[in-house]
């Protein structure tokens, strides 16, 4: 009498519910310093819930044995969790980008394997959702994984993938191209789903799109790019998902595919740039050596005791981290400096920059990584209230996020981008290794400036070379 | 009856949540922020399980599944480690507010 | 297929996105919003308009169907007029940012 | 070949869609007074898209006739227009809990409506999901709609419905037995679908329940009651599209539910109570008179003409407004002094309390009906930065959104809650008709401070002599 009817199907879909939920609330708790650790654990759960209900959908099916698929898994977990516990911390946004292109290729095979899965000639009457679901998964896709991929070159420094911007004359024509015979293939497909032999050159054209589209950025902008193709790989599950009517991979990958955006977006406004500046900008790389600072002026050296001694005299100390310390991979000598400088009653503080470095949070995690108590890091807005008391701003490979030219120069790139006001403190102390410039390719200001000295070297032995000095005084 | 339409809604419904749900990220979880939900999109993991098992069988096609599942899951199981390890650094040391 | 649980799903969404919509209103707004949501809660007319023409002809069911579209219209109708008088009131003078 | 199969419901359920996202944009927008406006035309656009497309739903059918649909629409849109277009801007809270009961009506109806139309004979197949909602839409309906109509009365001042909390013995327990009488009833429901008998005392519950559910509560409470009512309406919406298998109602329904409660929530931490409190604490409403000041020491008294020559000697005079303007529908002639003093080249600023009045936003409205400039309300933070500078603070009306006890009386009832720092002006002068509490029930400390005078009468005629006595002079 009474139809209580949820069937298995409709308990399935009800746990699908449940993980779903646990990624809104984890991708929310992300978001949050306090509440961002579980967050993650939060989205794992979710995970894990969506992966063993698969399970019970399985039983009905008769594909590869469960043996295999379990022997997949296992190859996944062992490669990825290897990877994820043996990359230095240094090295995270490479690592990022290699994931997630992996998730893009993943999306694409589904997309194809669905499409060769409906093999009992039943091509003929796929709805065209399906088919132009199945055509959008694998573009998506394969755009995804070889622009991850050479995200990952870019920033790993692989030499087939020069960090610079590569461009050549017909590139954007060459994008575009590619983009329209690939939409003009999943059309294609969606009047004639028996053509199998469109998915072949469907794939080839998404892959090498997903070249052009990224060889064509600096190396720099690496971290904008992933974030945005990460971006494309939650709406290529999301396709995957309307491929397979599943609704959890519909909802999650719209989720990831929109907050995506969104992050992308937050991350270009904190380089006080536009998205689509990044993308065909051809902005950054590994900066040709420009002329260095004859044009603007004179700049003073300093010797490693003229700086100790300095150090010694001030009452407050702002260390300004950069790229420079992170490629030196400095961070331990530099807070084994700090210590040094606090054991003698010297208070020391981080100004980090949001965007110093080369990715979002950059010197955060490497400061951490040495141990730096996260009180004694100050965002933008507090290290510049405090900058102005510091008797000495020690620069350590920081270029850009210095240049008081973006606080009044229209005419340089990176006018408008909020700076760290290192010209303001009592003096300034700049190790690098030379006058070169930075990622934007610009003559720094601050480096003429009379209350500011240059300490030449890298970071790390120059670092180094401060703390013997302060010993053996 | 078709679900596509459904289907439609319930994207529509997920993209606008998802715009929502983020807003004002401090920088400092930029990274971790994008690597976590970097590990979520790695949930396509379940349409390639279901690839992998389905009724229809077609040697080349169940191939491409098993691929999948071995690519989505270094992509899920790398991505949450990975974050893990990134939030940990900040969440070992000191108060925070 | 019983499209109830998809539509728990389209629920739980909606619920979600709902708590995510409203966030820091200033209070010169409470009013206003209030009467706003609840001119979008008169939604229910559309059901009222489905049960009115109902196939299945149901003299008693058609009637209440007619009263609840009375009182929807005058939800909705009243609802958005209300709001938009409001509203009117702030928009009138002086700049805003 | 190609199955382009979108039918007539896919299309309509497309354009269900574009509502939705009308709503959905049209809320967001009317969280921001800048975008305020427009986001009601959005959401009205929605319902205008919603209930157009349904005529082609209706198509179908062969229920009571297009005409009288139409004759329905028409005496609805009659009273509901005739009614928002009369109401006095002072009277708006009452309309919209009058308009929340009508929503919910309705949907209770379309419950019942809907139940009622299964009459052929297929009781016995009815799904328990189907049941369930119905059950749920009549309950929630059903409280919306009474609730709503006792909250109009408080606030209408109608002698039925006493703004003062009506609590009596019995009450919680009443309530509670009628809520467990009411879910027992629809769980019944979804076991004997076919008892059709069952719906009228399962609405006579709901009817009850929302009486004495909002009866106990004090009439000052309504606005909060109001908003909570109204995300119950939504919920009441919700639940119908369950009911009908209607995705737009629920998505709809679902995120005014959503959003009320965050509204109420919000509208509770303004006046720094739970919602806890105020449905059950029985707080609020026409206070009985309590025994004057004398308990805390003595306050001092101001003539008109005292105070004519004060406000013409401050350089800068605070307007602070409260429930005792509104009620004395003073605002026009407080405008008119502002103006005198105005131009005598005193500057005169409107201080705004976010609870000030009996609605969030009370005194906004009000103020903005007397053709005061939008710029010269200053809100709470803004305005105590500006009192200490302040020659008079002019209070007229407000009394516990002054109340100095807040900041420090940790046994006060409205400890804690934000308030205007009028006790900082160089003098403060209250107008009011006598030494009476407001809506808290508590002494106001600001009255016998050496700084503050009282000016006793009616707001609107107090407001007028000033403006008399100005003008004589
Ligand atoms: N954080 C992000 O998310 C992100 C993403 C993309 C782009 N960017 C951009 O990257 C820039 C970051 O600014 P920044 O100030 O951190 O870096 P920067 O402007 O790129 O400058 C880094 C400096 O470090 C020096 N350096 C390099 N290797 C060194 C070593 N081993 N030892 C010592 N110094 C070394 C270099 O000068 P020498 O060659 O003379 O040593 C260089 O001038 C900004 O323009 C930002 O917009 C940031
Ligand atoms: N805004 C909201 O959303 C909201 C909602 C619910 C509750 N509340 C509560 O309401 C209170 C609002 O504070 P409030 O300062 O505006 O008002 P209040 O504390 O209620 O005081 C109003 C005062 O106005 C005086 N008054 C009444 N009629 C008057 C008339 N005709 N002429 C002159 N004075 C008159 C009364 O004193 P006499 O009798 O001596 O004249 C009374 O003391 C807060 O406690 C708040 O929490 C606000």
């Amino acid at each position: 009498m009474l139809t209580f009817a949820l069937t298995q199907t409709d308990w399935i879909n009800l746990a699908y519910l449940l993980a779903a939920i646990c990624f809104i609330l984890g991708l929310k708790m992300l978001g949050k310093v306090k509440t961002a650790a579980r967050g993650n654990a939060v989205s794992a759960l979710g995970m894990l819930i969506a992966a063993c209900v698969t399970f019970f959908v399985l039983n009905e099916g008769e594909g590869i044995s469960l043996i295999w698929i379990f022997i997949a898994i296992l190859i996944g977990a062992t490669i990825g969790g290897w990877g994820a516990l043996r990359v230095p911390m240094t090295d995270m946004p490479q690592m990022v980008g290699l994931l997630n292109g992996f998730g893009g290729m993943a999306s694409m095979l589904v997309g194809i394997a669905d499409y060769s899965l409906v093999a009992s000639g039943t091509y003929e009457s796929l709805p065209f959702n399906k088919t132009l679901a199945i055509g959008l998964t694998i573009l998506i896709g394969g755009v995804t994984f070889t622009g991850s991929l050479v995200a990952f070159g870019k920033l790993a420094g692989l030499k087939i993938t020069p960090t610079k911007p590569v461009q050549f004359a017909g590139g954007r024509a060459l994008i575009a191209g590619l983009l329209v015979a690939g939409l003009l293939l999943a059309v294609l497909l969606i009047f004639k789903p028996h053509w199998g032999w469109l998915i072949a050159p469907m794939v080839l054209i998404a892959l090498g799109l997903g070249i052009v589209l990224v060889i064509g950025i600096g190396g720099a902008d690496m971290p904008v790019v992933i974030s945005l193709l990460n971006s494309y790989s939650g709406i290529a599950a999301s396709m995957a998902g309307f491929v397979l009517r599943n609704e959890l991979l519909i909802i999650t990958g719209a989720l990831v595919g929109a907050s995506g955006i969104i992050l992308t977006r937050i991350m270009c406004k904190a380089m006080n740039r536009s998205l689509l500046n990044v993308l065909f900008g051809g902005v950054g790389g590994a900066v040709a050596p420009s002329a260095g600072g004859g044009a603007k002026g004179t700049h003073r050296e300093a010797s490693v005791e003229d700086v100790g001694i300095q150090l010694e005299a001030a009452g407050l100390v702002i260390i300004v981290p950069g790229y420079g310390m992170a490629v030196a991979q400095a961070q331990h000598a530099v807070a084994e400096l700090a210590r040094l400088l606090e054991s003698r009653g010297i208070t020391v503080k981080y100004a980090i920059h949001p965007v110093a470095g080369r990715m979002p949070g950059h010197m955060n995690v490497l400061l951490a990584e040495a141990n730096v108590p996260y009180e004694s890091m100050l965002d933008l807005d507090q290290a510049n209230a405090e900058l102005e008391q510091a008797g000495v701003a020690l620069v350590i490979g920081a270029n850009d996020v210095t240049n008081p030219a973006a606080r009044h120069d229209k005419a340089s790139p990176i006018y408008g981008m909020p700076i760290l006001d290192v010209d303001k403190a009592r003096s300034a102390i700049v190790i690098k290794r030379s006058m070169n410039t930075g990622f934007a390719g610009v003559e720094n200001e601050l480096y003429f400036l009379p209350n500011c000295a240059m300490l030449f070297g890298d970071a790390k032995a120059m670092a180094q070379a401060l703390v013997t000095e302060m010993k053996t005084e | 009856m078709d679900p596509f339409v459904t289907h439609i809604v319930i994207f529509v419904l997920a993209i606008f949540l998802g715009v929502e749900l983020i807003q004002k990220v401090p920088s400092t979880l930029h990274t971790p922020l994008m690597s976590g939900s970097n590990a979520i999109s790695g949930i396509t993991l379940v349409g390639a399980l279901i690839c992998s098992f389905s009724p229809t069988f077609a040697r080349f096609g169940v191939m491409l599944g098993f691929l999948a599942i071995i690519f989505a899951t270094i992509n899920v199981v790398g991505g949450y480690v990975v974050t893990n390890r990134m939030l940990r650094m900040f969440k070992s040391k000191g108060s925070r507010d």
